[in-house]
């Protein structure tokens, strides 16, 4: 969304190489059954969403300072409202699988 | 060849359902026969169905709403009927009519009469309000009402090819699935909400940018008009909730037509699911509608006070706290599925925050009123006939917040008269207070008066009469949607409510007759300066009806009530030192066209003509790239002509049409001196 | 000022309100796979006594297919630095690649869907099945779409050239592109990995 | 000029409302006493209870929404616009802390209330909760079918259809499930309702104050026969309820899985039924129907009943 921006060769490379280490570890883990119970499940949500904000900032150049405000403003209310709405649903749908047994 | 679309579904198995379908189809052939009479196709074609002024895309979508609110009138009075007398009888409807009709009813009211009717405000006003020459997607503008208008044909086509759904306006699954419901209704149901939901969230998307960049110099957030405050809300409400509607329709799509499981009985569905996803689209909803009615009775309230909006700052805060909340609450709708106190009182205390900022709103009006001069126009009569009825329903609604009140009143009539007492006077109020208000902005000419002010009572006193017992038989433990009953002592009260539904068929007759004095003596009431109410806010500051461009030069704004400043100090009217061209959108064909798809698209997925679905959409994506490698789409209104349109419009002016300022001072950074105060 | 001129400041204008309300859309776009997502977690485990994840789901093909597409990420990026450089030739050659990358993950994506329903695992078996192609598919549907759009951006370029439009248009469809590569974090993450432990 | 004749008009059209408005309540006044509305006037303390919630925040919120409705129609009249108006005049007047922080507060305070009240009355209100009482709960299984009630009693070994029957000593607990569409259980006069779902099993606890006879229907819209799914709820005297159970179980009719599938067949208006017995487990039976498990039924019957034939 910013025109100024630098965009070289090697903020891709490393936003690139971020995100491949972010990808295989979850990868290696599952794959290898190096670690069990919810500790994986845990390493997963947290490489997720490491990866979200390292595409965000190297690949779609989301910067405080010269993304514009309007644009950081409705990333940032998507963001709340994915948490409210996801969170929510699976709040209310687990508690009512509970109740239902 | 034509899927499961036979003969079969033509309506001669019934007299009611031939007897919708000749109302459907003479009307049409009416209108058909009207346009031909007048010679008025090409005009029609050429001025209106592929503009793309927001003022004329504004217009049509206030004449959709006006037609569906008919259509979903009607329905609403064939079931008051159907209750006055079906006591220990059928009545005069079967149950597969009624379900077929308040179905309609609640579907209609919602996509087809509060969206356009908003949407249609909002086009003819915002963009003036904010000093803009246009929306910023003036096409996908066109592409909005198109959906909106596809959306609104597949229902009525329901009446005359098959039938409309008969899983109510919510379609709550099982029941709305392919197993308990398996014939074209629901289809019709869901298209029709698929496509009209996709104009909305084109819309909303097209008023967040309009809002966001095209405001003029010096109008800040914190000088925004209110309604344009409201319509950036709900811009952002439309965006962030419809995409649930889409989610939810589509997973039943799914299910019906490709046998999938999201909410069917066993096999994996859930049918809570749909419920939670359809609510976390229905309760912004409701905001969706009220809010901009909102918007509408702070303009109002201000201009008909003379007096500047009281608490201007709490209204905005107020405004964005709704929005907000909104999206917090929507497991209110369906509390008693079983979910643990902990889930129910959380979102019951959710659900009771959002009466603060309401509450707050009441006031900040009444306090505008307080130390004014009021002027009993039709638009002030019924916002304050707004304050007093929607109080009562804010009351209710809380009572309904309360979790275990909730397992008392839900499913009953007690909930039926609270929402229609949450959208009656909160957003249909709004909307007609709107029309009154802005109509000789969109047309030139004011609206009677006095057919105004009996249209007010009619309704008024109708929703009294329709709503106040549905809340009594909710104690007596009636539920919503009965087409027959056993207890005699529920039936006086529906006779009322039946005798309600009369007072508003009134309301509606006094708005077309209206309507119709007011065209007939449009010389007489001719709005010269553009002007009429000695209004404060910038739609005021153009003709009426404004030029193609809105403003010949964009204004330049000081504060929130900017035109209203510009009077004071005699800034209003003068011609600008020199002219400039300016750059208009074209018309196309290819808005209607995609409506036209999108309807026969959805008709062909209904039964199942897939040939026709993809021709459709082949179609579909051949006129978004035609528009799209399209690079001479505008052209250029050249300096001389705008000065033309520009003078002849301001020789037509006299000082004797300008309102009396003598009252007022002018105010903060606009007078360049400190403040005087004559209070 | 001129006719023209005047234009070009409006095209300015007009380019800034697209990137815009593009970001908008994205945004709603994510809403609708947030609901996807939430869809599928609450009836994961419905497989209603037929196949369930464990069965079906391989994460050798998921590695390649997260591959391509996180290549394809960089090299739309190498097609936006070239952008930026006005090297036409090198913007349509990078285009191509991740074309071929789209299109390499699309057909290994329905080699996976076809030889799911050649198993009996199709989507009308469970609620399960029926949540899982329908976040994937419509994840898929995106890519196809995003594909789409990269072959009518290279005729563009070839066409028209980088022209103020199409440099818009092309930054738009790299937003595009790379948000379906943060969608596919959230697959990975929330469908893949947790349906084979 | 016009201001008053707008405002004479307003006021001609209040009187004529305020005649309408009495004339149209002469009948509802006349006909229709509220002493039988169930929700008003409750026959069972949960009922009670969710009641004088309803009352009590009513009550409080009218602190608030009295003024609202009264001051409206006070401003409207005092600074309407008219050619000698007295009333000050403050045009450029927008803002005010104090009033601010009353219209802010004061619905904050009211919420802050309601909302304390509404926290406990829900934990102690929960549908799920069972009763404190003497005696031990009254169990009973219902199952909505298209369109009537059929009930389960696990302790007698019958079952009836459109009719519920339990001692009016005993707290009686509900457990609820549907083999059909969505449904809502509800017995107004005792307390609230709780959805029916297919594969899900609902609960809900409830207590009548002495012997009666309640209207019980499903409130939640199925279709076609939906405005007659109702029922008579009985809570019955020790001797009466003996009775009932004698007549039930002396009935000709078997609920066995044949039956079962030809009740679950759609009908309207069904007459009350009485079964002397019914199927071994059939509510489970009826809730694994829809929540399929992985191996073959666990009986004839079982199979029957879930694939609807053998």
């Amino acid at each position: 969304m910013n025109h100024s921006a630098e965009r070289s060769l090697s903020t891709y490379l490393t936003g690139f190489v971020l995100a491949v280490l972010l990808t295989a570890i979850p990868f290696a883990l599952v794959w290898g059954g190096l670690l069990a119970g919810s500790a994986v499940y845990a390493v997963i949500a947290v490489a997720a969403v490491l990866q979200v904000i390292v595409h965000l900032v190297f690949f779609l150049h989301i910067d405080l300072k010269s993304t514009p405000a309007e644009n950081l403003f409705f990333l940032a209310f998507a963001a709340v409202l994915i948490f409210i709405m996801v969170g929510g649903s699976l709040w209310i749908m687990m508690d009512l699988h509970h109740r239902m047994q | 060849m034509l899927g499961r679309l036979t003969v079969e579904a033509l309506p001669f198995y019934s007299w009611v359902a031939m007897g919708g379908a000749a109302v459907t189809v003479g009307g049409g052939i009416a209108v058909f026969l009207l346009i031909t009479w007048l010679r008025a196709w090409k005009v029609l074609w050429t001025d209106w169905l592929t503009s793309v002024d927001h003022k004329k895309i504004g217009i049509m979508y206030v004449v959709l709403a006006l037609v569906m609110l008919v259509r979903g009138f009607v329905d609403a009075l064939m079931m008051r009927a159907q209750q006055a007398f079906s006591l220990n009888s059928e009545g005069y409807l079967p149950p597969e009519h009624f379900e077929q009709i308040f179905s309609s009813h609640g579907t209609i009211m919602i996509f087809f009469v509060a969206m356009p009717f908003l949407t249609g405000l909002i086009n003819i006003i915002v963009p003036q309000q904010i000093g803009a020459r246009d929306v910023a997607f003036p096409f996908l503008n066109s592409v909005s009402l198109w959906m909106t208008a596809a959306g609104a044909a597949l229902v009525l086509i329901s009446l005359v090819v098959g039938k409309f759904s008969q899983a109510g306006w919510t379609g709550y699954p099982p029941y709305s699935g392919v197993e308990y419901s398996p014939g074209v209704g629901v289809d019709y149901w869901l298209w029709a909400l698929i496509t009209s939901g996709v104009g909305s969230t084109l819309s909303g998307i097209n008023f967040i940018v309009t809002i966001v960049k095209n405001r003029c110099p010096g109008m800040t957030f914190m000088r925004m008009p209110m309604f344009t405050w409201t319509t950036l809300c709900i811009s952002i409400l439309i965006a962030f909730s419809f995409p649930a509607l889409t989610v939810v329709a589509g997973q039943l799509t799914l299910d019906r037509t490709l046998g999938f499981h999201f909410f069917t009985n066993g096999d994996g569905g859930n049918m809570m699911m749909f419920a939670n996803l359809l609510w976390i689209w229905g309760h912004p909803e409701v905001y969706i509608l009220i809010l901009p009615a909102f918007g509408i009775f702070s303009e109002v309230v201000a201009t008909f006070s003379r007096k500047r909006l009281f608490g201007y700052t709490s209204l905005v805060y107020a405004t964005a706290c709704i929005a907000l909340l909104s999206f917090t609450v929507w497991l209110h709708h369906f509390f008693t599925m079983g979910s643990s106190a902990n889930v129910n009182a959380i979102f019951g205390i959710a659900t009771m925050i959002i009466a603060v900022p309401t509450g707050v709103k009441i006031f900040d009006w009444l306090f505008t009123m307080y130390k004014g001069r009021i002027e009993f126009h039709p638009s002030m009569v019924y916002t304050i006939g707004f304050m007093v009825t929607f109080v009562i329903g804010g009351v209710t609604g809380v009572l309904l917040a309360l979790p275990p009140a909730d397992y008392l009143m839900h499913n009953s009539t007690f909930l039926v008269a609270h929402f229609h007492n949450m959208l009656i006077p909160g957003a249909l109020f709004g909307y007609f207070a709107g029309l009154n208000y802005w109509f000789p902005k969109a047309f030139g000419f004011k609206l009677d008066t006095k057919w105004g002010i009996r249209s007010f009572w009619c309704w008024i006193i109708g929703f009294y009469l329709a709503f106040m017992p549905l809340y009594v038989l909710g104690f007596k433990g009636m539920s919503r949607r009965m087409e027959h009953y056993a207890d005699p002592t529920w039936q006086p009260y529906l006779i009322v409510a039946a005798i309600g539904a009369l007072f508003v068929l009134c309301g509606i007759a006094c708005i077309a007759i209206q309507l119709y004095v007011s065209a007939r003596k449009w010389g007489s009431a001719r709005d010269i300066t553009g002007d009429p109410w000695n209004g404060r806010t910038l739609e005021w500051a153009t003709s009426s009806p404004p030029a193609p461009y809105n403003f010949a030069v964009l204004p330049e704004v000081t504060d929130i009530d900017a035109f209203h400043d510009m009077k004071i100090l005699g800034q209003a009217y003068q011609p600008p030192q020199h002219y400039e061209d300016i750059v208009m959108p074209k018309n196309t064909w290819i808005g209607p066209a995609l409506g036209a798809l999108a309807f026969a698209l959805g008709f062909a997925f209904v039964w199942y003509i897939w040939w026709l679905v993809a021709l459709c959409f082949v179609l579909s994506l051949v006129c978004v790239g035609i528009r799209a490698s399209d690079d001479n789409s505008e052209f250029v209104l050249p300096a001389a002509e705008v000065a033309r349109i520009e003078r002849e419009r301001l020789a037509q002016i006299s000082p004797a049409d300008m309102h009396d300022m003598h009252d007022y001072v002018p105010r903060g950074a606009a007078s360049g001196a400190p403040l005087t105060g004559t209070v | 000022m001129s006719a023209a001129t005047i234009l070009e400041e409006e095209q300015k204008h007009a380019l800034h309100s697209r990137e815009f309300g593009f970001w908008i859309y994205l945004m709603t776009d994510a809403v609708i796979f947030a609901l996807l997502f939430a869809s599928y977690a609450v009836l994961a485990e419905n497989s209603a006594a037929g196949p369930t994840s464990n069965d079906l789901f391989d994460l050798s093909r998921t590695a390649i297919e997260t591959g391509l597409l996180l290549v394809s990420s960089l090299t739309f990026g190498m097609a936006s630095i070239a952008l930026m450089h006005d090297q036409k030739g090198r913007v349509v050659q990078w285009l191509f690649v991740t074309l071929l990358l789209g299109l390499a993950f699309l057909a290994m994506e329905m080699g996976e869907f076809g030889g799911m329903i050649e198993k009996g695992a199709g989507p009308e078996v469970s609620g399960f099945l029926s949540a899982f192609f329908t976040l994937v598919g419509t994840h898929g549907l995106h890519v196809a779409f995003g594909s789409l759009g990269i072959v009518v951006m290279i005729g563009q370029v070839l066409v028209k050239g980088l022209t103020a439009p199409v440099r818009s248009r092309l930054m738009r469809l790299g937003l595009f592109w790379h948000f379906l590569d943060i969608v596919w974090i959230g697959i990975f993450s929330a469908v893949y990995l947790p349906g084979v432990l | 000029m016009e201001a008053r004749i707008a405002g004479q008009r307003v006021r001609a059209a209040l009187r004529s409302a305020a005649t309408a408005g009495l004339i149209c309540s002469v009948p509802v006044l006349q006909g229709c006493a509220l002493s039988d509305a169930p929700v008003l006037f409750p026959k069972g303390p949960i009922a009670l209870a969710e009641r004088d919630l309803l009352f009590t925040a009513f009550g409080i919120m009218m602190i608030v929404a009295i003024p609202a409705i009264l001051l409206t129609l006070l401003f409207a009249w005092r600074y309407r616009k008219r050619t000698r108006n007295t009333a000050d005049y403050a045009p450029e007047w927008d803002g005010s802390w104090g009033i601010e922080a009353v219209v802010w507060l004061v619905p904050a305070a009211i919420v802050v209330v309601i909302g304390t009240i509404v926290w406990d009355a829900t934990h102690r209100l929960d549908p799920y909760k069972p009763l404190a009482a003497d005696k031990p709960a009254f169990k009973v299984q219902a199952v909505a079918l298209d369109w009537k009630w059929l009930f389960l009693y696990p302790e007698l070994g019958t079952a009836s259809v459109n009719e519920l029957a339990f001692p009016a000593d005993r707290p009686l607990t509900i457990e609820i499930t549907s083999d059909t569409v969505m449904n809502s259980l509800m017995i107004p006069a005792l307390g609230g309702q709780i959805y029916a779902m297919a594969g899900m099993r609902s609960e809900m606890n409830l207590i009548a104050d002495g012997p009666g006879t309640f209207n019980g229907r499903n409130t939640m819209y199925s279709g076609d026969g939906f405005s007659d799914q109702h029922f008579k709820a009985h809570a019955m005297s020790e001797a009466d309820f003996a009775a009932w159970k004698e007549k039930v179980t002396g009935a000709a009719d078997v609920l066995d899985a044949k039956a079962y599938v030809d009740l679950h067949k759609q009908s309207v208006a069904d007459p009350v039924r009485y079964y002397s017995s019914f199927e071994t487990d059939l509510f489970s039976i009826i809730l694994r129907k829809y929540a399929p498990i992985v191996g073959p039924y666990e009986s004839k019957a079982a199979e029957l009943i879930c694939r609807g034939a053998v």
